[in-house]
């Protein structure tokens, strides 16, 4: 028996990445590993992009990525160096941590 | 057409392509500019030591010229609409009057923010170049999400603004509530990012394009498939986060809070008329077909941002969360216009989102005036006390933009009102236009309290020693405060312009019930 | 086209509240005299309209109509019948007054005051002039604005709480007025093809039943706040006692008409068959009000709330008569909301001039004082009189034509609502002989002293008016007939002799079209 | 002569406006000639219109003139018109000549106040006869309520004319509130009248009630009743009689002219007016003779043993009132006005008289401080006994026709009850009247010294009116000797009768006006003399012959006693079961309903809960990261499993 391998396993896949990402996201509250869990979201509909793009074959679904890859790094940036200067503020990481502004 | 003869068209970039971006391409260029300009300021006299960024001379006015530049090219845009209207760069950019319109709100939201800032900028120490510079760069994304005719343009042009935005609102890094207002922001949003960047990909999975005309036509035949419900749920998430609809506008008060003022002011009117002008491209023109599926979707949550926007806020004492929950509020208003789903409701929206960023930069026009050096003053009770006489004519621009934002005419917030529940009755949505109006007097109460404590109480029964508060009242802020003035009374007492003019913009879109009156 | 008679006197006000703005905020006197000057110019412009007015006519006059804003219909359409016209007169006057009741009252904020009170005045007057729909809303909601402040900054201890609930409270209303205005928009855009907001098309609508009383509900609501009715009166009390003397005045006298006003001219027109329908509950509401307010103002121990509660039974009459649908029940409403306006704004300005002197409202706080200040306790007799409708004086001329018009078609309810004619008598005269008789039995009411030129001239119109309307009703009543029967036609479809169903003479001017009995 | 009835009216009004607006200024000597002067010109006009009237043919003795449209809307109208005839004549003279003696008077009792008190006082009473004389000359039912109203709000503000007393102000606002329930009445029946027959108009009503309603119809019933209730009230019958006793407080010319002669009996006139409606309803007759009788026994039992002087007249005017009403009450309408215009001079007389004595006493009204007066003030002394022996009904005075009249009639009208209650009653009024007769002039005098000293004769001002009311005491029922005693003037006859035959003639049966005479007449009215004698004797046996002898009886009867000291106790059953009930219902309509519900709960409990709200909303905003992405991924969720569940 062999393992035809098709798009709706791709899709599958990257669903359970998509969901992966979302209960980290929704479970830790390091900083940085909710950043790297929203990543794995990214990557999650990079990956249906190109699961799309190769089904269809259709080269926007690659592009689409490419960006998708750059806004993420550019996030990466910006959300690495606002976890810097919490923890100038704080010496922690922890996103519980921070929450002056309430009610 | 091979690829590479498409990409050697797109560098030509022939003239009218060019002028489809015309206020982008200007903010771009002068957003360079600003940066390239605090170089030289660096090099030459008053470069602080140790090689930190100090404060900018040339940065402000080089902004501000720009943007000026860019509201002209939005005004030529729009003259030459008849002649230019169309699709650009592949399908990529669309120029039509919804879009010249919208154009037009972001910019000028962008240019009175400039104008508001200035002072504030000095006095918080947040006179970097780069503030500028970013704020040019927001404004870019929201021109370009204005125009984006493609999915692939709509992520490109949130995410320009937003990442800008995400650093904006954190610039007062020395300030915690600033940092934290940043956090809040950047990890929900890259969150909804997720959300809305995989609806995108289940959207394309179901129709095979992003081209939002192309996915229209698309759906339009046939029963919807799942996937593709999802990829519409997918970005209503999206949106929603965006224009901070309840349950997705938890990070909004606090972020509100924590930016510095005319960031504030700036999220709430640029970057959430810029969201909406997306979400109504994409919603009700491309899924015009899915209207069935997604109007009682929006129906609740313009229901519930109404109502916990307005109630949440009614206990709020400072001046920019209350103005937070009321832009929530706010954006349930215009999802109302949505709901409507008829060119009566799209014209509303444009008409809203006009007098809206009117009022509201206004307000916040008037919270970054009474910012003290280093103190942002922003307690209704305390430091609005009394201010009716400290200030008259500050404060009787403050009451102008309450009372607009609680809708009581002659204003532009009362028409703009009007448009929305007429759209909704239009549509038979009574109930909703009823919720609506019950959401209205709820709201009236915090505006008002912003006038009782202006007029009807004093500085020492309000239980302040810092005495009465005064404003720092540049030109370039007297400008702006204004302007915005004459625009909430102009657009109230004679509409017709406006109304016509937001009539004619939606003309291009394609909606259901086309019937205007 | 003929001289724009109603912008001007429209705007005017706002003409001379640029002008007051000019002046520096420290010179009191000047602002107060330059108040008054351009209030009492603005009555004697306004004060043709009585003779230009024809009396003959059912049809509007002084018509003004120019497009405003096109694509929705919505035109600036003003225009006077007898009965608004009379209303606008009535409010002119009455600004004038208010100023100078005001003069020692008001000694903060003297400039910010005296704007507000133009601006009001337009916005008042637009009320009673517009015959756009549209246009109608926007003054009503507009005169709520400057009303808010005047109790806010110049009432009393809880101003503030007395001047968010007045706010809250009509805005309620006028959004629901708003959304049911739409409908009705809408549904003759439906109908005609056309979109119109004008008075006059929209009265010309067939709206099915159901429409009707969804609608009548949603504008009924707005205007039994504002009147306002037996259970929505509650921000009246409260909104009464804080406001400042020129306040509590206007308040009485002209923004509680419009409620009343707004059924006569919107509601009932608009809604006729739904109108109908709501008769009895509307006639069993108001008379409701007309006994309990009597009643709960018999134990109030504040002169201010005590007037406030006799302005619920009051206009508790004027709703009756004009939901009794006769001519002479309506005549009497009408005639009515004026008597209302003068003897409840005489009575305020009659707490005012006692606060001046005493800083208190509390009855207790009183006594005697007829002895002190006779020509005062003359005014304050014969204004008290005109409350409780002595004949002779113009409340009686009101409530007598409202009680006979209503009793035709409601004998039970007309009857019940003369009881509110005991009680009147009862809490006024308690009131006023605890304020005006008795011993001198407080040191600080010894020494207060009489009316002022001032005052006087504050009352003597007022007087004057009651008298007139009391003895020789009838240019009132002749101006405001033709209007009114064609109200009642409106309603019923059909002309309705009065309540005269029976045969027998009926008396009426020699000059006047006699009544056909049973048509 | 028709156009000149607005005079009358007029004449008393143009005094209101000058004493009124000038009064103060001008100065006492010229209010004191202006005040009585109007009224004295107003009686000279109602002269010279009687002249002419008489001069008439009986048939058309009726005048009337309209002034000008007054109240017209929609199909309602009222004009200001007059109407005089020979009851309205009556009603007229009576008015303006009693209230010219009476304006007189006050000159002289006034005479302490200061300028402003006294033209006060003037503008007041001038007021009062220019209402009274709208009552009585209004063509219409709606000017009659001006009137009505008018004389009402005159007896409010003259009772409460001394307002620094506060009791004095407290009668006043009793007295018009009162009187108020009364007029809640007579509004009803103008409605009622209104839409039975479409016009207010006497001449347009009047003759048409005959077709309009049926005889004991209920609607003839309801009308003839409720119009009757303004009479109770403005008549002071039970129940509604409270307010006269107190309204004692006003200056005592007051209670002569208004609570006595004039505004009293202006219920009586209405129901004579209105006779065509009362006689489709007899069995609203009936109720009008049997309140007034009750009216009658009851006031005169509590009159007996009354210390006030004014207060025993007080009761004694309830008392004729209720004379009056059972006169009308069995049809003698004539009898009935008979008797208003007899009582008329001799109570203004006793009330004058007795403001005499409080004058000469300075202001002391409590009979047991009296005594002895008859030496040191010999005029008041023979007209009060005028007046006494009138109202007694000892023939020849003028109390004895009328009374004697309305006996009669209500026998003749198959009423023996009734009647008997009349005969008893007249007893009652002999003794209560020269009790107070008694105790006030003869014997010694109780007060102090220092008073006793000062007694002395009133001025010419008082003193003459009191003259010419003495006269009128006794000479004013000759007018009206019953055809039974034969026509002992010569030619005079029953003028009264024939005089207002004409109004009444559908009212009393024709033929009626000379009927045989029967002999039980004479016996009865033999029997009411007698009655009326044995009062005399028993008052003088009480009060002169043995003087402790009533304080034994009171110690005897003292259950009896104590009811009538106590006047039944109505006012405190009125407080009590009335008032009271009332004022806390009030109190819980404003606490409780107002306050509690509809402001507290349902108002500001919105405001509450939406502040509720805002507590819950921003309770969820915690400020605290995971949260808000928890919030978030429940509101996806619930979007995708809408979408692809649902």
């Amino acid at each position: 028996m062999t393992l035809a391998v098709g798009p709706g396993h791709y899709l599958f896949l990257s669903a359970i990445l998509f969901t992966i990402g979302t209960v980290g996201v929704l479970t830790r509250r390091n900083a940085i590993i909710i950043f790297m869990s929203i990543e794995i979201m990214l990557n999650a509909a990079n990956l249906a992009f190109v699961t799309f793009a190769a089904a269809i074959g259709d080269l926007a679904g690659f592009v689409m990525v490419l960006l998708v890859i750059a806004v993420a790094a550019a996030e990466a940036a910006v959300g690495l160096a606002i976890i810097v200067a919490m923890f100038r503020h704080r010496q922690t990481v922890d996103v519980g941590a921070f929450n002056v502004m309430r009610g | 057409m091979s690829p590479i003869d498409q990409l050697l068209e797109l560098h030509a970039m022939s003239r009218p392509a060019a002028f489809a971006v015309l206020p982008a391409l200007v903010l771009v260029v002068f957003a360079i500019v600003t940066l390239l300009a605090d170089l030289l300021e660096l090099g030459s006299s008053r470069g602080p030591a140790e090689g930190q960024a100090g404060p900018t001379i040339m940065a402000p006015w080089l902004a501000m010229t720009g943007t000026a530049i860019a509201f002209g090219a939005v005004v030529w845009q729009w003259l030459r609409l008849e002649e230019e209207a169309g699709l650009y760069f592949n399908g990529m950019i669309a120029l039509d009057g919804f879009a010249v319109f919208l154009t037009g709100v972001v910019v000028a939201a962008t240019l009175l923010t400039l104008l508001l800032t200035v002072g504030y900028s000095r006095r918080h120490n947040v006179d970097l170049a780069e503030y500028y510079h970013l704020i040019l760069m927001a404004a870019v994304g929201m021109v370009l999400l204005v125009e984006a005719a493609n999915l692939v343009m709509v992520f490109l042009g949130l995410e320009v603004m937003s990442v800008s935005v995400y650093i904006l609102t954190g610039f007062r890094r020395t300030q915690l509530r600033s940092i934290e207002g940043a956090l809040k922001y950047f990890v929900l949003g890259a969150f909804s990012t997720g959300f809305f960047v995989y609806g995108i990909a289940m959207v394309y999975g179901t129709t095979g394009t992003m081209d939002l005309a192309e996915i229209g036509t698309r759906i339009a035949t046939g029963p919807p498939a799942p996937l593709l419900l999802a990829g519409v749920g997918l970005l209503v998430i999206g949106f929603g986060f965006k224009v901070a609809l309840v349950p997705f506008h938890m990070w909004s008060p606090d972020v509100y809070e924590g930016a510095p003022t005319p960031i504030t002011g700036f999220m709430a009117t640029g970057v959430k008329a810029a969201g909406f002008a997306a979400f109504v491209r994409v919603f009700l023109s491309t899924f015009d077909a899915l209207a069935d599926q997604w109007v009682p979707v929006l129906w609740v949550l313009a229901v519930l941002t109404m109502l916990v926007g307005n109630v949440a806020a009614i206990r709020q004492d400072d001046v920019k969360r209350m103005l937070a929950y009321s832009s929530i509020a706010h954006a349930g208003y215009l999802v109302v216009a949505m709901v409507a789903h008829n060119a009566l409701g799209t014209a509303a929206v444009l008409y809203y989102l006009a007098a809206y960023t009117a009022m509201t930069v206004g307000a916040f026009g008037v919270a970054v005036t009474l910012s003290g050096r280093g103190a942002e003053r922003t307690s209704i009770s305390r430091d609005y006390a009394g201010l009716g006489y400290s200030e008259p004519l500050l404060a009787a621009a403050m009451a102008v933009f309450m009372f607009s934002l609680t809708g009581v005419p002659p204003t532009a917030g009362f028409v703009g009102k009007f448009y929305i529940i007429s759209a909704a009755v239009d549509a038979g949505h009574v109930p909703l236009a009823v919720l609506l109006v019950v959401a209205s007097v709820i709201s009236a109460y915090y505006y008002l309290k912003v006038v009782v404590a202006m007029y009807m109480t004093s500085p020492s029964s309000a239980g302040s020693d810092a005495g009465p508060t005064h404003a720092h009242l540049g030109a370039l802020a007297s400008t702006a405060i204004l302007a915005t003035v004459v625009a909430v009374l102009g657009m109230g007492i004679f509409p017709g312009e406006w109304i016509d003019m937001a009539r004619a913009s939606v003309e291009g879109l394609a909606t259901a019930a086309a019937r205007l009156p | 086209m003929d001289f724009p008679w109603l912008t001007t006197i429209l705007f005017f006000p706002l003409l001379g509240a640029a002008l007051i703005a000019g002046i520096p905020g420290s010179r009191k006197e000047a602002i107060r005299q330059s108040t008054l000057a351009v209030t009492v110019l603005h009555f004697a412009i306004a004060l043709p309209l009585w003779w230009l007015y024809e009396p003959g006519g059912a049809d509007f006059q002084f018509v003004e109509r120019v497009p405003w804003v096109d694509t929705f219909g919505i035109e600036y359409h003003l225009g006077v019948d007898g009965v608004s016209v009379l209303l606008a007169l009535f409010t002119v006057l009455l600004m004038p007054l208010a100023v100078l009741g005001s003069w020692r009252y008001v000694d903060r904020h003297v400039k910010e005051f005296h704007i507000l009170m133009l601006v009001l005045t337009t916005g008042m007057l637009g009320v009673f002039f517009a015959l756009d729909l549209f246009v109608f809303y926007v003054f009503w909601e507009l005169m709520l604005v400057p009303m808010y402040f005047i109790i806010g900054i110049w009432g009393g201890e809880r101003r503030i709480h007395a001047a968010v609930k007045f706010f809250l409270y009509t805005f309620v209303g006028g959004l629901l007025m708003l959304v049911g205005i739409l409908a009705l928009y809408f549904y003759h855009e439906q109908v005609t093809g056309t979109f119109s907001t004008a008075l006059a098309d929209l009265i010309a609508l067939d709206v099915p039943g159901d429409l009707q009383t969804w609608l009548f509900l949603g504008f009924a609501l707005a205007f039994a706040i504002k009147v306002p009715m037996f259970p929505f009166h509650t921000w009246l009390p409260d909104a009464h006692v804080q406001a400042p003397a020129a306040g509590s005045v206007i308040l009485a006298a002209v923004l509680l008409k419009m409620g009343t006003y707004g059924f006569y001219r919107l509601a009932m027109p608009l809604f006729p068959e739904a109108s109908r329908t709501f008769l009895p509950v509307i006639a069993v509401l108001a008379v409701i009000g007309i006994l309990y307010g009597a009643m709960v103002a018999l134990v109030q121990p504040n002169m201010k709330k005590l007037v406030a509660y006799s302005s619920v039974s009051h206009l508790g009459f004027v709703m009756l008569g004009l939901f009794a649908l006769t001519t002479t029940a309506i005549q009497g409403s009408v005639i009515q909301m004026i008597n209302h306006g003068i003897s409840t704004g005489a009575l305020f300005f009659i707490c005012g001039m006692l606060y001046e002197r005493r800083h208190t409202y509390e009855i207790e706080r009183f006594g005697g004082l007829s002895a002190t200040m006779p020509a005062f306790a003359t005014l304050f007799m014969i204004v008290t009189l005109s409350s409780i409708g002595l004949p002779g004086l113009n409340g009686f001329i009101g409530e007598f034509l409202i009680l006979v018009g209503t009793f035709g078609r409601y004998p039970w309810l007309a009857g019940i609502a003369t009881i509110g004619v005991i009680l009147a008598a009862y809490y006024m005269l308690r009131m006023f002989g605890r304020v005006m008789f008795g011993p001198v039995d407080r040191e600080e009411n010894r020494e207060v002293p009489d009316l002022s030129v001032r005052e006087w001239a504050v009352l003597l119109p007022l007087v004057a008016l009651i008298f007139w309307i009391g003895v020789y009703p009838r240019p009132f009543l002749e101006r405001t007939e033709p209007s009114v029967e064609r109200f009642v036609e409106i309603l019923e479809g059909a002309p309705t002799p009065a309540v005269a169903e029976a045969d027998g003479a009926v008396i009426v001017a020699a000059d006047d079209e006699p009544v056909e009995a049973g048509r | 002569m028709e156009n000149l009835l607005w005079v009358v009216p007029a004449l008393p009004l143009v005094g209101v406006a000058f004493n009124g607006l000038l009064g103060r200024r001008a100065g006492k000597g010229v209010v004191a000639f202006v005040g009585p002067g109007v009224v004295g010109a107003a009686f000279a006009v109602a002269i010279a219109l009687f002249v002419h009237l008489v001069g008439l043919p009986a048939g058309e003795r009726e005048l009337h003139q309209t002034v000008y449209e007054w109240l017209v809307g929609g199909g309602f109208g009222a004009p200001v018109a007059f109407l005089v005839d020979p009851l309205s004549m009556t009603m007229v003279l009576v008015v303006t000549g009693v209230g010219f003696l009476i304006h007189v008077y006050s000159v002289g009792y006034m005479h302490d106040e200061d300028e402003r008190g006294f033209a006060r006082y003037f503008t007041y009473l001038n007021l009062f006869t220019f209402a009274m004389l709208l009552l009585v000359m209004a063509d219409n039912f709606l000017l009659m309520f001006v009137g009505w109203e008018g004389v009402g709000l005159c007896s409010y503000l003259l009772i409460g004319f001394w307002f620094a007393d506060r009791d004095n102000a407290e009668a006043g606002k009793k007295a018009f509130i009162v009187n108020r329930i009364g007029d809640f009445g007579f509004l009803i029946g103008i409605f009622l009248v209104f839409s039975t027959f479409g016009s207010v108009a006497f001449a347009d009503v009047l003759p048409a009630a005959g077709a309009a309603l049926t005889v004991g119809g209920t609607l003839a019933f309801w009308i003839a009743l409720f119009l009757f209730l303004g009479a109770v009230g403005k008549s002071a019958q039970i129940p509604l009689y409270v307010w006269l006793p107190d309204a004692m407080a006003g200056p005592t010319p007051v209670s002569a002219l208004i609570h006595a002669a004039t505004m009293v009996t202006a219920g009586v006139y209405m129901v004579a007016r209105l006779h065509p409606i009362y006689q489709m309803a007899p069995s609203a007759l009936a109720i009008v003779a049997g309140i007034g009788a009750a009216t009658a026994l009851f006031a005169a039992t509590i009159g007996l043993v009354q210390n006030d002087i004014k207060k025993v007249l007080a009761y004694s005017t309830i008392s004729q009132l209720g004379y009056m009403f059972l006169g009308v009450g069995v049809a003698a309408f004539t009898a009935g006005i008979f008797h208003l215009v007899t009582h008329a001079f001799f109570k203004a007389l006793l009330f004058l008289g007795a403001g005499s004595v409080i004058h000469a006493l300075h202001g002391q009204q409590d009979m047991r401080y009296m005594g002895g007066l008859k030496s040191g003030m010999p005029i008041t002394y023979w007209t009060m006994l005028a007046a006494t022996l009138a109202i007694s009904g000892i023939p020849p005075f003028a109390g004895f026709f009328s009374k004697d009249d309305i006996l009669w009639r209500t026998w003749d009208a198959g009423h023996p009850l009734l009647w008997a209650i009349g005969f008893v009653t007249a007893g009652l009024t002999a003794v209560y009247m020269f009790r107070l007769f008694f105790l006030t002039f003869h014997g010694k005098f109780r007060g102090t010294d220092e008073q006793a000293e000062h007694v002395h004769e009133s001025p010419p001002s008082m003193a003459v009116p009191l003259a010419v009311l003495g006269v009128l005491s006794l000479i004013g029922g000759w007018i009206g000797i019953p055809a039974a005693l034969g026509d002992p003037l010569g030619g005079l006859g029953n003028a009264f009768e024939g005089w207002l035959a004409p109004v009444f003639e559908r009212g009393e049966v024709a033929g009626e006006l000379h009927p045989a005479v029967p002999p039980i007449e004479y016996g009865l009215m033999a029997a009411s003399v007698a009655i009326a004698t044995l009062g005399l004797l028993a008052a003088w046996w009480l009060y002169v012959r043995n003087q402790r002898l009533p304080e034994e009886l009171s110690l005897r009867f003292r259950a009896a006693y104590t009811v009538l000291r106590n006047k039944y106790w109505i006012d405190e059953a009125y407080t009590l079961f009335v008032v009271r009930p009332f004022n806390a219902l009030s109190a819980f309509a404003w606490r409780v309903v107002d306050d509690g519900l509809i402001d507290g709960l349902a108002v500001m409990g919105t405001g509450r809960l939406v502040r509720f709200g805002s507590g819950v909303a921003s309770r969820w905003e915690t400020g605290y990261v995971p949260g808000y992405v928890l919030v978030f991924f429940g509101g996806a969720l619930a979007i995708l499993a809408y979408y692809l569940l649902g």
